[in-house]
């Protein structure tokens, strides 16, 4: 066990940190600090592009998809250089951090060839197709329909929450190919395009005001035989390998996001004075202590290598960020008041924390409910007895 | 000792709940959130066909002479439906005239609050000065405070009328996070104000009513989101099973429903500690304030929790309750003040 | 709706405490204060009986039954007067409450008779044979078996967590009387003399160190044909009925205890410093609430004629009190300190407070745990689906 | 960076696993509890057999020089069975001695602490004085106090090592709720104490020591309540179905994980830390701390609710579990004291 970082590692650190300052000094200075995700989205393009040519992009892949095959802390240290850069996120994180690892793990080489680059050049955006209206937390229950037809596959059916869909140039699709199959079996899994006339995006406006995600219809969309991950059939398999990868590294970028709201926060209760609240300092303490501890934990499943015992912190990571931030919303707005509530201009706009507030009810729902998580982790980390399905 | 609703004040009750519920759909509070947050017919229907806003008004200034439990039964069936109204201004302003205002000030302004004609608010600074009916200062998030045409003002040494059109007021609208209640800024300079008689009685008879009126609303909107969820538990079918038949989901519903019965307990213990002036009356409005508007937070958030995604969409209602409990948390003093004055009568001022 | 008192009622409120000041101060002067089940147990039956004698001890019976047919408001006044006077309270609190009114509801005349007068003198002290050891929180799955013999019934079987059975006259007893019935159908309700050889009870040692509760052995126990209350096959009707008192005006001594463990912990708040503390000012103003919030819903429940609809202060009373005291334990240690985890003498006994701490567990245990309750109220209150009986 | 065992931790927490478990039994530590709560021949077990107990301390003197990582994971298993032990008094004595001690009352002290043959505790107390190496004062609440023969007891200015048989030295021991660790009053009228060189550096480091030793038990204690909970809810039949069946049951099993989980990270991050002398070192102690104490005193409160009735009695175990979680919540600081200390480094001192 070993927590500190070697000197090879610090000057690793060095070099990034290094290269990523210049850059936001520099050339793109003019995207630095952006915390939303699609604001000034072509330029993050471009950006995504400058990774890609310096190998920044995907330093975790094999050197051969333009990767730096990075060690895991390498990885852990360019996360956190880049966030305390002031780098904004990746516009192509879907991209990056679930199609392109599932295509290292299933594609075939030439869907590597023709996908990896234009993801890691955020040139190829991707957005995910997995829930349905009447399937939210219930992947197996999927309806649309897929159907070969010639050399081509042919979609109809509706998905929904597909976020980002609508600055997307890809979609990858989880849906029923086999006729009258039920529950994870027959399903299968596409890469589509999504400029096509069979494809059409409906943003749905949430709760902050803002509309990020979508309904995604499909009516007799199309793509090529080839578009397909894995065999026929092995969708299920596919969407779970990919949902593995949901606890990669790519949580340390979502926690130095959240490490920014909690110094929002922090800086809030000092200009407002509520850190001299006893309440509101064990609330902060909390926090802090709550956000190191899903620090170690990523660490802890990061480390790991043992995959043939279940991890626990990796099984219980979902539903401890996601309460986490719902309390770190509710603790902003005990902090700044009734000034929370009033939006700065004359649109229905939040900034950070009011946001925070809003957006992060968001949290304990997609991916799989508070809920569908606790039978998950009762079920596959305690060996409870599955909820039965029923028959309505 | 009887904790029943009398037969009078269960038709109250009934018929207020099936105004709300019939008037105040949906479809028209989104409008009236597009503007600024009062649905007008809502409030005329309100004030003069059902002829309850002066429910707690003399009948002499054309009320209906009741008292508080009646009133917080109106303000639980119009907070259940989110209704857009200027409740708690009415509640505010025409208590404190009602207890601080001489009899002209009474005449001048109780009937035209009650009748729905003009929109009053209440609010207190301490940031407030006066040089004789001269005001100058700012009062902070005033609820409804740009659609006023009347505000009660008061600061620790009294209580003025101010009118809207009186030179050196001063209104900014805000965008507010809930839009059934817009917040605004009133500042003023040099402005009249018209003193009431006793401004202390009158703040103090605003601040009762406020709080008894937002905990009623909140009770009513809590209730309300349990209900809707109910319904949808019936419905919804996750897994091949209605979601209310997972035992998770249906003790969460529970959880809803306990803390529920004890703002209901609250709610009334303070409404009718307030018309019988017992002498639990703090304690019961402070636990009222913070205990409904805590159980709203709840289950206005459990709503958007259990209704899974939809629950999260501008469409789906939910976020007008999550909205508007939210706003009655941190309106006229937060869940800890309010405890921290319970615990001052328990305990005696911390040292 | 009316929450004060009348002059007439405040007349009858000083009538009351009189009266039980009088007692306290004069010939039951050595039992006031006491605050556990059974200390001075036979003082107390003593001390019962002057209750019967001067009518005070069912006040809410009928007259023809030593009662004075004592409205609610009445009712409510003596117990308060009751706890304010530092009177102890009933050792046959079971009698009094629980078997009384099912014997008012259920029982004979020729039982009423039997019974009632011991039972409103403290003489005929009860205890409850629901739970037993398969079948903790579920009633319907006893298996204790009665038959009749001739005129006499024949009870075998077990039963747990039986309150004070070491020092009960009678038990009353839930048992399958119908050979192979199942569930609630079968079941019969019997009053049985404890003082026989086929009874014999066993105590069980508590964490906190007494032994309260009990198991009891049923082995070839009889009573009387006529022992039954309501019909045969009838005892889940009177079973159910029974639980019903549970929340009747004692719910209101209970309070007054409640109000006493309240108190001290302010007194101890105070004494310690932690009266100054703004996180314990928090805790101890919500318990405030919460006692202040079972007050009046225990009223709203008592007030309520209307039981066409369910009342809901009434479903959610037990956890509400159960979870309220739970929590009251945490409070009274987190404010007293490692100082509450020492004993005052040389043996493994508790004062108040720590006793508190770890007697309250079971509150959220006995008479259905918290979970139970959740289902009931989700069930009986709100209409969702019960719970599927497995059939293991 | 790597956060996993290495396979010389690994051999050694499964070694200690396998010794408590073995040994540890209900029926020793219950006859432990009604003494004076300790095993004597587990410990000898412990300090010999198993040569564990000095893992910390170099092997000069006698121990085997590694890290606070290895000790947590013996903590860790002796925690998991509640083992009636004076493990956290070894471990603050230890590391108070080897951090400030000479180098002659190491070589006097430290071998005989690691092979058990003396029992040491270590206490701090503000109301203590010293006249040149004469101590007067009072130390409350002593784990294992009454059977110590040796303590290293500190002040704001020093630490001094005292005997139990030096003249001066009265000890009281207490009925304590957790009886596997009895509080007792070690008082001092005059006593003779061999001061340690760096006083300071001695109480900084016992208290490091402690907080990650009963850090460490707290993560044992509730990892093994949850995993005892699980077990019965496999076997335990309710309405017809195994307890384990029902949702609202799993979910709470879910919640105990969820928090162990974070409770592990934490006091590996701590152990880790300290062994690094990481500059997030006082971060981590009080993360883990707070968080294990927490998480365990939850888990043994679950594992009494999840047990129904048999939870609640002497004869089951869970009352074990459930006593020493509250002792630890309370030892050492409580929770909000530790919180407090985070919230000091982060916000500055409230005003």
């Amino acid at each position: 066990m070993k927590l500190g970082f070697s000197a090879a590692e610090e000057e690793f650190r060095r070099e990034c940190a290094d290269w990523l300052n210049g850059q936001m000094a520099g050339e793109f200075k003019d995207i630095k600090g952006i915390t939303t995700l699609t604001e000034k989205a072509e330029r993050r393009k471009e950006w995504e592009q400058q990774l890609a040519t310096h190998k920044w992009s995907c330093i975790g892949w094999p050197e051969e998809w333009g990767g730096r095959n990075a060690t895991l802390a390498q990885q852990v240290i360019f996360a956190e250089e880049y966030a305390r850069a002031g780098v904004p996120g990746r516009v192509n994180h879907i991209g990056v951090e679930l199609a392109g690892p599932t295509l290292l793990a299933f594609g075939t080489d030439a869907q590597k060839k023709r996908f990896l680059p234009g993801i890691a050049a955020g040139q190829t955006i991707f957005c995910q197709g997995f829930s349905e209206p009447g399937a939210g937390s219930d992947l197996a229950s999927v309806r649309t329909k897929a159907r070969l037809e010639g050399d081509e596959w042919v979609v109809n059916g509706q998905k929904i929450w597909t976020s980002l869909a609508h600055i997307s140039d890809w979609i990858f699709v989880v849906s029923r190919s086999e006729e009258g199959s039920k529950g994870p079996k027959g399903l299968t899994f596409l890469m589509m395009e999504i400029d096509q006339p069979g494809i059409e995006i409906r943003p749905i406006k949430q709760i902050n005001g803002d509309a990020e995600f979508n309904e995604t219809f499909f009516a007799d969309a199309k793509c090529p035989a080839d578009s397909l991950i894995g065999a026929v059939g092995e969708g299920w398999k596919i969407a779970m390998g990919l949902l593995a990868f949901e606890r990669g590294v790519s949580t340390l970028g979502q926690q130095m996001g959240f490490r920014n709201e909690l110094d929002d926060i922090i800086a809030a209760a000092k200009a407002t004075g509520a850190a001299n609240d006893p309440l509101i300092r064990q609330r902060i303490a909390k926090a802090e202590i709550g956000l190191q501890l899903m620090r170690y934990g990523a660490m802890r499943m990061l480390s790991n290598t043992d995959h043939s015992k279940i991890d626990g912190a990796a099984l219980t990571y979902k539903i401890q960020w996601a309460s986490w931030r719902r309390g770190l919303g509710e603790l902003a707005m005990d902090i700044i008041g009734q000034a929370g509530e009033v939006a700065e201009g004359d649109a229905y706009e939040w900034s950070m924390l009011p946001n925070l507030f809003l957006y992060s009810r968001s949290d304990t729902i997609y991916g799989g409910t508070n809920q569908i998580q606790r039978n998950l982790i009762a079920e596959r980390g305690l060996g409870m007895p599955r909820e039965p399905r029923g028959d309505v | 000792m009887e904790f029943v609703f009398t037969e009078e004040q269960q038709m109250i009750g009934e018929t207020a709940k099936g105004f709300f519920v019939e008037n105040a759909t949906s479809k028209r509070t989104r409008s009236a959130m597009a503007s600024d947050g009062i649905d007008r017919d809502l409030w005329t229907g309100f004030c003069q066909e059902l002829g309850l806003a002066g429910v707690t008004v003399p009948e002499i200034y054309g009320g209906a002479g009741l008292g508080q439990v009646e009133f917080a039964l109106l303000a639980e069936a119009a907070g259940a439906q989110v209704a857009a109204l200027p409740m708690v201004g009415l509640a505010m302003a025409s208590q404190a005239i009602l207890a601080g205002g001489t009899d002209a000030q009474k005449a001048a302004w109780l009937p035209k609050l009650v009748s729905g004609s003009v929109i009053a608010v209440c609010a207190g600074s301490a940031d407030v000065t006066a040089q004789g009916d001269s005001l100058t200062g700012t009062f902070e998030f005033v609820p409804h405070g740009a659609s006023a045409e009347v505000f009660v003002l008061g600061n620790d040494a009294g209580a003025w009328i101010v009118e809207r059109s009186a030179p050196g007021v001063e209104v900014t609208a805000h965008v507010t996070m809930d839009q059934t209640r817009p917040l605004a800024t009133v500042t003023l300079r040099n402005a009249h104000g018209d003193k009431l008689a006793d401004g202390a009685a009158a703040m103090r008879a605003a601040r009762e009513a406020g709080w008894i009126c937002v905990a009623a609303e909140a009770l009513g909107g809590a209730q309300e989101a349990l209900d809707r969820t109910v319904a949808y538990a019936k419905e919804r079918v996750q897994f091949g099973r209605a979601i209310g038949s997972f035992q998770a989901y249906k003790h969460r519903l529970a959880d809803m429903m306990i803390e529920i019965e004890q703002a209901r307990s609250a709610v009334y213990w303070a409404a009718c500690a307030a018309d019988e002036q017992s002498s639990d009356l703090p304690l019961a409005l402070h636990a009222a304030k913070s205990f409904a508007a805590d159980t709203y937070a709840k289950c206005a958030g459990d709503m958007i929790q259990l209704h899974g995604g939809i629950g999260f969409t501008w469409e789906h209602d939910a976020h007008l309750f999550f909205k508007r409990a939210r706003a009655i948390q941190s309106m006229l003093g937060n869940g800890n003040w309010h405890r921290e004055q319970v615990a001052s009568m328990i305990l005696g001022e911390a040292a």
